[in-house]
């Protein structure tokens, strides 16, 4: 698709002079359609495809609809609040995106959480992984018309949003990662639940795998449709699920292990075809695996303490009383006026749809010089415009889905 | 995977492999070969008959039937005005400012709050050196004006509890079960 | 666990090693077009500045030494100083050298902010350059559409990102004029 | 109820012919099997949909409406709602096609049941011995005014739908006919009565399977069932050649897939499923009307229920998929069955003198 775009880009400047309905030298009458950004399948954000007859000759994604300016904002408040800021753009996998801007801050501070604080994040975030992909794949599912995907999908994320609610006290936006550990230790029966909810999704997988991936209407709509070749996916700096379908074996949680990752025992799924499908199936793989890991890391949980023993010292005595009754974290007064020395961080996550990367610049007062975060769904929206031309109008929600791709983590 | 200048690049990456070398944590998906579409289809037709016969339910039969949350869920809240120091670090802290300080009869400063701005991420409640803060688990509640969420002291020390508005409501509790999901059972002695 | 933890340890320890070797030799293919090279090991990263005008040719280099995608390209305003950073994280996705990243930097003026663009060399950075824009005003000479991306169209005033572009903020803590 | 009151008021009052019958007809257009009963069951068949969809993906479904026997009266409450909202005629729009085509769409959609008995002893108003053929002619017309629905709207995403709606129609209605059509050469009859006297030992579906399948996957692509939801696509073209309708005009709109449903499974009940044998009929207004015509609407009612319920299995093809499976895989089947019922005949395995 790529090496096509440069005669689309041709066609696309006689375009831009004749706006709508226009007609250009070849005398094809091209109709601009713009999805969204009130349309059923669009999302956040407004498409303008040209289409010709049925095909889409021209793709522009106008995203930016939900900017909340995370970046510029973070400048003028103290690192503390930025947690819960990195976690609404990207409201389904938030606990990654909070690690990572976590893991910065405390490069930059020069604190390492102690061990179980590091396996609590790694679950809460496999989590979340697993619910975001069953989001993922009711949206894809919902756009190609499947609606039993959709609920099935939003059905059975309850169940780890409630296990993220018995984990943390709320349901997506946990704010649970605070720097040098955890807010607090998870409940008794919290293994227990996990084991059974693990299961029910095994079972319940079978079950999507007859109804959803494997129904040869699906199987029609999504096979060879946005095939994204191997070298196109390196040279657009497609990242996540999105790569890995494309056959390149990429994954920050190997390459540049974080947390607990480094000892825990999972895989990462790889396929070669590229299309939708594989996008697809790669999402479903990658929910086993996560249960693996969360399993393995609920078997490896290490016991001790959930927050740095430095911050754990500024605990006054009620607190302490807390903490080690309830094994709640309150926070010491610090927490209000962070200063991390002078300097630069940089981290990266592997968050559900890829790899989001988090810069601090400080310099040493107690609000970030400059915050710099680009999130997998930003980097996977230039595919709007490379991959989409040359395919048919209704294989753009099949494209759409299968991408994962979530405006708000785009505009942040 | 192939990369221009391939050996440059190899080397390169290789003092980094040879220091610490990554797991090989990969392992490729192949695509199914998947049946005739005919038996895919009929398969398909029985796992949608398997849950028309035996259906799984995960919703629950919302207002008449309302979650029972895990204590340390974060609800409402409200202030113990005694035990308030008013050392202002709730204003401080709080992500979407909907803390904000003023002085009571007493010139005590004293948090108030908007419960419009609220998202219930619970750094007040958690930097509070004296615990001055009650919690609770409600979190449906519902105002008529605007200004009905923007409190005075006077109505921040009010127990959210009074005006639940799940009050005549079955309780339900969820207990995970492998087949099911979940399932919901009604709280006793409520 | 136990056991783990000094084997961690020392494997940082060796990573740390291997990313200085690998800046001293990024340090000897970029002669001459790098300012500075350095790595840190903190966050894992080489930190490479070009001055201006070279910036296109260290590219063309780090491409060619495998570094085929730009994770970040973004500005930092230094209103101070009068300059704008152009920073931009590049990575790869070859085996070994995806364990880091390199961070190229350039000091912009920030009466005319221009740099060449990299839409050439890496693709994917084709929207990023465009954020850059809008948020900066940083002029990417020879990108092929440079519009906004993000903000809404009639948006007038100041480069959003920059520091003299400022948003109200508020004292926290002080006492205030109750709502009611 | 209806029946013995007009033969009372023709014996008292002495009315001809003529006027008994057009009293019957109207009745029979009107109220039972007509427009009524095609209320009841498009809404009843509405709330169906979505209670068996909701126990396939987790949920309670409709609920609110007449909690006691769960949410029936669901699809009344939508229809009382939707007479209730506010019309929007768009100002670009081309204003009399665009109000007239949807009521225009659901007269031709019901006008068959005038040819159609759905019992052994009440004739249809309009008996006619060909009137399988004619059936299908007029309800093939049906297809054309959500056309100019399409482009009366002037709306792109109508406009989209309507030509895909066209397409679709060309490829799907050519099947149908066939299919049909070689059920016609089975019984050797073009006349409902005889198609349905004619299956006494066995119903059609099992003497020609393939024209079975072929016409009921062509009455799920016409009523726009799952897969074949594809021109009024939500999530790629709003809802196609109704994007611009609300009130109740968009009801009416989007009554008509289920209007149509009902009229088709009508056809399909009588010509494969038997009519309503195993009853013969009988003497007077129960035996010979009214539970004759409960064994057609409940045959009829049953195909329904498998058409809504693909709604939980399926996605929606695309629109060249759609029509490749159209001209190769249905018209195939349709062209076997037609094939297979020559054999049967000229084999001489059904003989009917």
């Amino acid at each position: 698709m790529v090496a096509s775009s440069i005669a689309i880009e041709e066609i696309s400047k006689e375009l831009i002079q004749t706006r709508d309905l226009g007609v250009t030298e070849e005398g094809e009458r091209l109709v601009e359609l713009q999805i969204g950004p009130t349309h059923p399948g669009s999302g956040h954000m407004r498409i303008r495809v040209w289409v010709d007859g049925d095909i889409i000759v021209r793709c522009d994604p106008d995203i930016g609809f939900v900017f909340r300016t995370i970046e510029k904002l973070s400048e003028n408040r103290i690192y503390m609040k930025t947690i819960p800021l990195v976690e609404r753009p990207s409201l389904l996998d938030t606990t990654p995106m909070t690690i990572g801007y976590i893991n910065a801050l405390e490069k930059l501070m020069g604190i390492e959480p102690p061990p179980r604080a590091k396996y609590l994040r790694t679950i809460l975030a496999e989590l979340t992984r697993i619910a975001s992909h069953l989001y993922g794949i009711g949206i894809l599912a919902i756009f190609l018309g499947h609606s039993t995907g959709f609920m099935w999908g939003f059905g059975d994320r309850e169940l780890f949003v409630e296990l993220a609610n018995q984990l943390s006290g709320a349901r997506i936006t946990y704010a649970y990662v605070v720097p040098g550990g955890v807010r607090r230790d998870m409940p008794q029966s919290f293994p227990d639940n996990v084991e059974k909810a693990l299961r029910y999704m095994e079972r319940r997988l079978k079950d999507w795998y007859k109804i959803f991936l494997n129904n040869p209407v699906i199987e029609d709509r999504l096979r060879e449709v946005g095939v994204l070749r191997k070298n196109d996916a390196v040279k657009l700096g497609i990242t996540g699920p999105n790569l890995r379908a494309s056959g390149v074996d990429f994954d920050v949680r190997v390459a540049d292990p974080y947390e607990a990752y480094d000892e825990l025992d999972f895989m990462v799924p790889v396929a070669e075809e590229g299309d939708a499908y594989a996008r697809t199936l790669v999402r479903f793989e990658e929910i086993k695996q996560s249960i693996n890991i969360i399993r393995d890391a609920l078997k490896k949980m290490p016991s001790g303490d959930i927050i740095h023993p430095q911050i754990a010292r500024m605990f006054n005595p009620l607190m302490k009383k807390i903490y080690e009754e309830t094994r709640r974290v309150k926070f010491p007064g610090i927490f209000a006026s962070l200063k991390p020395p002078k300097g630069e961080a940089t981290a990266r996550v592997e968050a559900g749809r890829g790899e989001a990367l988090f810069h601090i610049v400080s310099d040493g007062s107690p609000r970030p010089y400059r915050f710099r975060w680009t999130t997998p769904s930003y980097r996977n929206v230039i595919l709007f415009k490379y991959m989409i031309p040359g395919h048919r109008l209704a294989d753009l929600p099949a494209i759409y889905g299968s991408l994962d791709y979530f405006p708000p983590e785009a505009d942040r | 995977m192939e990369v221009e200048g391939g050996d440059l690049g190899k080397n390169l990456g290789s003092i980094i492999e040879m220091a610490a070398p990554e797991k090989n944590r990969y392992y490729k998906v192949e695509i199914p070969k998947l049946g005739p579409a005919l038996l895919r289809n009929l398969e398909a037709l029985a796992t949608g008959a398997k849950y028309l016969v035996r259906p799984i339910r995960i919703t629950v039969d919302y207002p008449r039937q309302v979650l029972e949350q895990p204590p340390w869920y974060r609800g409402m809240f409200r202030l113990l005005e005694d035990v308030c120091i008013g050392c202002s670090l709730c204003d401080i802290i709080c992500p979407s400012d909907a803390i904000r300080m003023v002085l009571n009869p007493q010139k005590k400063k004293k948090p108030v709050i908007n419960w419009g701005r609220c998202i219930f991420c619970y750094y007040c409640v958690d930097i509070c050196p004296v615990e001055a803060f009650d919690t609770t688990t409600i979190h449906d509640m519902a105002y008529d004006r605007y200004e009905d969420m923007l409190t005075n002291i006077e109505e921040f020390t009010k127990d959210p509890r009074e005006r639940d508005p799940s009050k005549g409501a079955m309780r339900m509790k969820i207990r995970f079960d492998e087949r099911r999901g979940f399932i919901y059972e009604p709280v006793k002695g409520r | 666990m136990a056991s783990q933890q000094p084997q961690a340890s020392q494997q940082r320890l060796a990573l740390g090693k291997a990313l200085e070797e690998l800046a001293t030799r990024l340090s000897e293919h970029l002669k001459g077009v790098a300012t500075k090279v350095e790595a840190d090991k903190r966050s894992m990263v080489i930190n490479i500045e070009v001055d201006r005008s070279r910036i296109l040719e260290a590219a063309k280099i780090l491409s060619s030494l495998g570094f085929d995608h730009v994770k970040s390209l973004t500005g930092v305003d230094y209103p101070d100083k009068g300059v704008i950073e152009l920073m931009v994280h590049i990575g790869s996705y070859s085996r070994g050298l995806r364990r880091i990243m390199a961070i190229l930097r350039s000091k912009l003026d920030r009466k005319d902010p221009r740099a060449p663009t990299l839409t050439q060399i890496w693709p994917s950075s084709e929207f990023q350059e465009r954020e850059a824009w809008e948020m900066f005003g940083i002029v990417f000479e020879g990108h092929p559409d440079l519009r906004r991306l993000l903000l809404p169209e009639e948006f007038e005033g100041l480069w959003p990102g920059r520091k003299d572009f400022e948003i109200p903020t508020r004292k926290a803590g002080e006492a205030e004029e109750p709502w009611k | 109820m209806m029946l013995p009151l007009v033969m009372l008021l023709k014996e008292i009052l002495g009315f001809n012919d003529t006027i008994y019958r057009t009293v019957v007809g109207l009745g029979y257009m009107i109220i039972y099997p007509g427009l009524l009963l095609v209320v009841v069951i498009a809404a009843l068949m509405l709330w169906a949909e979505r209670k068996i969809v909701a126990l396939v993906q987790l949920r309670y479904g409709p609920l609110w409406v007449s909690r006691r026997i769960g949410g029936a009266l669901q699809g009344f409450a939508d229809l009382i709602r939707f007479s209730f909202q506010e019309v929007i005629i768009p100002r670009r729009s081309d204003v009399i096609p665009f109000l007239l085509s949807p009521g225009l769409a659901i007269l031709f959609s019901m006008l068959p049941i005038a040819f159609i008995p759905i019992s052994p002893s009440i004739h249809p108003p309009l008996y006619s011995d060909l009137a399988l053929l004619v059936v299908i002619a007029i309800i093939s017309l049906a297809p054309i005014f959500i056309v100019i629905m399409g482009w009366a709207s002037d709306n792109k995403f109508a406009f989209v739908g309507s030509l895909r709606e066209a397409l679709l129609i060309v490829s799907y209605e050519i099947p149908l006919i066939i299919s049909i059509i070689s059920m016609a050469v089975i019984y050797g009859s073009l006349d409902f009565y005889e198609i349905v006297e004619r299956q006494y030992m066995l119903p059609g579906m099992i003497l020609n399977p393939f024209a079975f399948i072929a016409s009921f996957i062509a009455v799920l692509r016409t009523t726009s069932r799952f897969p074949f939801e594809i021109s009024e696509a939500e999530t790629e073209i709003v809802a196609g050649p109704y994007t611009e309708y609300s009130g109740l005009m968009f009801g009416l709109s989007m009554g008509l897939a289920y209007i149509k449903l009902y009229v088709y499974t009508l056809i399909l009940s009588l010509v494969f499923l038997g009519g309503w044998l195993p009853l013969q009929g009988g003497e007077g207004f129960l035996l010979g009307f009214l539970a004759p015509s409960l064994v057609v609407i409940i045959k009829l009612s049953l195909l329904s229920l498998v058409a809504v319920f693909l709604r939980a299995i399926y996605g929606r093809y695309r629109l060249d998929q759609a029509i490749r499976l159209g001209w190769i895989y249905v018209l195939g089947l349709s062209i076997v069955s037609l094939i297979w019922s020559l054999a049967l005949v000229y084999g001489g395995w059904v003989r009917w003198r």
